[in-house]
């Protein structure tokens, strides 16, 4: 189990969390949704430390961090219990796909070049690129980019994979390739937090719900619920918004 | 004799000039080297944002870029021993630079005022580099100085390696101006032989001569270099599994 | 003076592994004959033989030359890098009040330079109002401007370079400069190199004055060296009374450029 | 008297040299001036790939990037004369430059050697701009020209501003070259004054001050003039559309 | 009407258009769909003669022009005559709003600044806008630029108006508005020739839909007839991969 807990924080005058608390389950997939700007990935990457907020702690395996004083070893031994798959996949640009995946696992783990490269063999397998282990990133189509990303958080085994619109950079015919390999991912039992815009695959995919609006939790709940019959008149509105292209106006 | 432009003597200095090549190169590359380590430092002083540093680097920097270089010379040169003669009369004490050979003082002089430039470079450089590649780092749990050398830097010398070349191709020509700290490199030779034969239009000419090649040279070294360090272009063949079965 | 330590002689600033004093003498190498670096890539020329000859004089120091820019032969007495200046330095009061003097070991005389065939000048009078290039720290353009000052009403006109003396030399053979005021030794040495266009006229006496106070060369020395002026001026002293300074000038100039017996009394400064 | 360093002469000497400032600045902002023109056009040379003109204008900067400034300015200076002399010679001709001032010579050198380094650093801004924005401006139908002055030098400036600082800056030092022209300015002033006095190491220290002040002064106006060619941080207020109506 | 014939392009050794014909009758607004990386934008870029193809010839209001070899005051008429709508909006960053749409105006049409600033206002009026007229690039969202974008090409009145993927870089909320201001311009009568990812909108506006693929046009129609009932096999295979979210798979 997961503890996130009052994680607030404000850009300027802007205060974009206002104290959130999650809990996640062990094999959860949790899917955050929301307006543009509301805060989505300022939250994963408040939990993942990049960005530093002003409160919040996270419990990992019964371990209590406070993430606004967290330095030093214990960064790093929480950076090692998360993953994170950008929305620009952000692989090294001057390391193969196999040196990418590789990269962790030697500087951080602190593994054997053989060790580490027979697993990142594997990682590549289980997306289906190892016949692209020698390609550098810019040989790559933007979904095997994505693929490899995921490898190279896979590889390190986290507790707790973070992805934050880990599609919405692709063409839409690339955008297949990429959820498959979530969720068997999600199907191998990994805890998950993603921020997605795919409705679609977060109904498919997620156990579980979140929206977020003004720094708050609006919604929380299965994807039918959430989906199906939402409370907030904020979230209904949202989803009118993005649905307006099947409306008969739209249609022919 | 009474010519009054010697096209010969144009071609047959230069082997006497070629003499102090090594010399030139010498104080030029081992000064590069510290510059490029004092750089780097001073860069990540003010990436980094490091408090009372980050001010006093600045203002290094700025005095270093400000005064000729000349005078930076002069200062380590004449101005460390003229301080230690001072403190020794006030004080009574007995400091003694002479041991120390004028080439030392250049490489410092040279060296200081290169680094304060190729911080700037350096500095640039580093800045340049996707954000989301050092985020995706520290992602892994690398701290900084592992994301620096094994994903900034690589990336960084891509984009700080022209400027760099440039500020060398400056030093080198920059430490005739070590003559002032009585080292003779070509330059200096060039004088020495003008004033022998008072033939300094003829000695300039040489001395371009050689400084073009080795720039012409450099330069080639410089983009060949960049070549290098690029990622090829080409996407290479895709792997056969079978071959590489994952055992 | 002060802590004392410092005060006097050179003995305590370095040695060599004979146990002698190492003095360091510097030089632009610059000014042949009177000072240039040799084919065998030692200094030669006339203050170099004359001051070989002082220090073969003084078994307890070791002399090596450092060849230099001429602005760091100045500013490295004064620090300390070097004791001794080479540069047929010649004397004003200025300069005085920065340095040590030793005796005077040469007599300089100097020629106003100009265009082959052109008017001629003989004084300083006739060079009113023509134009005079000259480089800096030499004292020829020191008198130039000490004219000027002292006859605002016949004012010649200064240019000052950083070139060297056969670009003013060419200057004036191609007209571009009026004048040029050059020591008599190394006009002698710049024609037999470039046979430039232009001709030479003897500057009075009297008006020499105006060039250096006196018309004199120098070894300098920083403020702290005393002793070792001492020491060199008495060596100075013995090669003029046996004739040295003559045979040597001889060698370089052909003809006795040494300084009058009684410029070997005292001390300029 | 007798001081090894005479600290009071460091600043009554400040004076003085402040008299040549102007020669220092005038030669330095025409030359720059000049220099940002052509180095404009040498840039649009290599940029557009234009035939024959390419290669002279990359030979052309190789040699005046290769070769020391002074070589440069001894060329201009002294091989231009003896050229024509010498052409007068054989053609029996009867060309003469002695009309032209000095400080022409050193204009024309300093210009043509800022302009290879400045044609570098144009070309690099100009390559910066965005292909976006010139392809938008194509779309409307404008022409390459049109295009330039409109849309891309306004945003290259802003990227080449820094560095044209840091070149202004060093073109600033470097008119003390001159000299060897004859062009008396600031340092040629401070080698005069210790010609007079040999107190060459104080004179330096003089100039050092000046120059660094100079210096500063002008960071300030740079990151002044980048700050305000910057389109402003902050959004302004929506416009009222009820007053401004569209008639 | 306008004709466009036998255009040709190749990159190096890849043929991306192989002599593409294509008529467009007057208030049409023909789609252009295709696979990633297939030419459509190529085809625009020839089109507007920001590519240079090997081969092929334009004709507005009856002036035939040789896109291979135009160039000079002839280009300028073309580029006067059709209008681009890019999908990264390029508006210039220097300029406002205003001065963006009223850029062309002055430079190209030589118009007095009063009267472009009439023409400027009138447009930004159009797509909503007004009040942002001093707004620089940097202060509007992606959806708001790209309004901007297309008010700055109908401000030059184009014969054609050439529309690259305008909303796919956009955040799916920003969509709506400027699909919007799309369908607004359609109606008001614009001859428009786009590209877009965006098939329920395409399926809405367009009045013809052309699949392109290996260079050729291999469906050309009503939308009715293209999405309900595609003779090419490629392009089947095309609707399958990008309907797969909606497939029984992906659906809970
Ligand atoms: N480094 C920053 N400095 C200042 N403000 C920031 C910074 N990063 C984010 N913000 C602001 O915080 C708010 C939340 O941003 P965030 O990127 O987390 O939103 P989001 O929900 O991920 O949106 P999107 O769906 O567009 O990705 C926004 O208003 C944004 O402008
Ligand atoms: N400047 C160029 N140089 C070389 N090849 C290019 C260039 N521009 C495009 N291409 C190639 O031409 C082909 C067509 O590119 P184009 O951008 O027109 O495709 P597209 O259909 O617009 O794709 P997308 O839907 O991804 O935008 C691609 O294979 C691309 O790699
Ligand atoms: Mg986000
Ligand atoms: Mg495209």
């Amino acid at each position: 189990m997961i503890e996130i807990k009052n994680i607030s924080k404000t850009f300027k005058n802007n205060k974009v969390l206002d104290g959130i608390d999650l809990t996640i389950n062990q094999g959860d997939v949790v899917a955050i949704i929301g307006p543009s700007g509301t805060g989505k990935s300022t939250f994963l990457r408040c939990v993942d430390r990049l960005e530093k907020p002003e409160t919040g702690t996270i419990t990992i395996d019964g371990e209590t961090q406070d993430l606004a004083h967290i330095h030093g070893k214990d960064l790093t031994e929480l950076r090692k219990k998360t993953g994170m798959v950008f929305q620009n996949f952000n692989l090294f640009s001057k390391k193969t796909a196999l040196q990418n995946v590789m990269e962790g696992l030697i500087v951080v783990k602190k593994m054997k070049k053989e060790e580490a490269e027979r697993i990142a063999r594997e990682q590549l397998k289980n997306v289906g690129l190892l016949d692209h282990a020698n390609h550098y990133p810019r040989h790559m189509s933007g979904g095997q980019q994505q693929r490899v990303a995921i490898a190279r958080a896979l590889a390190m085994e986290p507790k707790l994979l973070l992805l934050d619109e880990p599609t919405s950079a692709l063409d839409p015919e690339l955008v297949g390739e990429v959820l498959d390999t979530i969720k068997k991912a999600a199907n191998e039992g990994y805890t998950m937090l993603l921020v997605s815009h795919e409705m679609s695959f977060v109904r498919n995919v997620a156990t579980r719900v979140i929206f977020l609006d003004g720094g708050k939790i609006l919604e929380d709940g299965t994807p039918r619920e959430v989906f199906g019959n939402p409370k907030n008149e904020r979230v209904k509105e949202f989803f009118t918004k993005i649905n307006r292209m099947e409306e008969p106006d739209y249609s022919i | 004799m009474g010519k009054l432009f010697d096209g010969k003597l144009v071609f047959t200095q230069i082997p006497l000039l070629l003499k102090y090549l090594p010399v030139t190169m010498e104080l030029a590359v081992t000064a590069m080297i510290a510059s490029l380590i004092l750089g780097l430092l001073l860069a990540l002083v003010k990436i980094k944002k490091v408090p009372v540093l980050k001010q006093l680097v600045s203002i290094y920097i700025s005095v270093i870029r400000g005064t000729p270089i000349l005078v930076q010379l002069y200062v380590t040169y004449f101005g460390i021993p003229m301080l230690l003669k001072y403190i020794n009369f006030k004080c009574g004490t007995n400091y003694n630079v002479n041991g120390v050979a004028p080439i030392v003082y250049a490489f410092v002089a040279l060296a200081l005022n290169e680094s304060a430039f190729n911080a700037e470079i350096i500095r640039a450089s580093l800045e340049s580099v996707d954000k989301g590649q050092v985020e995706a780092a520290s992602a892994l749990g690398m701290n900084y100085f592992q994301a620096l050398i094994r994903i900034i830097l690589p990336e960084a010398i891509v984009v700080a390696l022209p400027s760099l070349g440039n500020a060398f191709i400056g030093l080198i020509k920059g430490t005739s101006l070590a003559f002032v700290c009585s080292v003779v490199e070509m330059t200096a030779e060039g004088k020495i032989l003008a004033g022998r034969n008072y033939r300094y239009f003829e000695v300039y000419i040489s001395l371009a001569i050689i400084y073009w090649v080795i720039t012409f040279v450099l330069e080639r070294v410089i983009s060949y270099l960049e070549k290098k360090l690029r990622v090829p272009e080409d996407a290479p063949a895709l792997l056969d599994i079978r071959d590489t079965e994952v055992e | 003076t002060g802590c004392g330590s410092s005060s006097g002689s050179a003995s305590k600033d370095s040695s060599s592994d004979s146990g002698k004093t190492v003095i360091k003498a510097a030089t632009g190498a610059n000014a042949k004959p009177y000072v240039y670096v040799g084919d065998d890539g030692k200094p030669a020329g006339y203050d170099v033989d004359v001051l070989n000859a002082v220090f073969d004089k003084l078994p307890d120091y070791e002399l090596e030359y450092e060849v230099t820019d001429f602005g760091s032969v100045l500013s490295g007495l004064n620090s300390g890098n070097y004791q001794i200046g080479v540069n047929n330095f010649s004397y004003n009061e200025d300069r005085g009040a920065s340095y040590l003097y030793s005796y005077p070991y040469d007599k300089i005389s100097y020629v106003f330079v100009t265009k082959k065939g052109g008017k001629e000048i003989k004084s300083f009078e006739d060079a009113a109002g023509l134009s005079f290039e000259g480089g800096t720290g030499i004292s020829v353009s020191n008198a130039v401007e000490a004219w000027n000052e002292k006859n605002p009403d016949k004012a010649i006109n200064i240019t000052y370079s950083d070139a060297d003396t056969s670009v003013f030399l060419q200057h004036v053979a191609d007209g571009s400069q009026d004048f040029t005021i050059i020591d008599l030794a190394m006009y002698n040495s710049y024609m037999e190199e470039f046979n430039y266009d232009v001709q030479k006229n003897d500057i009075p006496e009297d008006e020499a004055k105006m060039i250096a106070e006196n018309s004199y060369a120098y070894y300098i020395f920083p403020q702290d060296q005393k002793d070792l002026r001492e020491q060199v001026d008495k060596a100075l002293k013995e090669l003029k009374e046996d004739g040295t300074l003559t045979e040597i000038s001889k060698k370089w100039y052909g003809q006795d450029a040494a300084p009058e017996d009684d410029k070997f009394e005292e001390t300029i400064n």
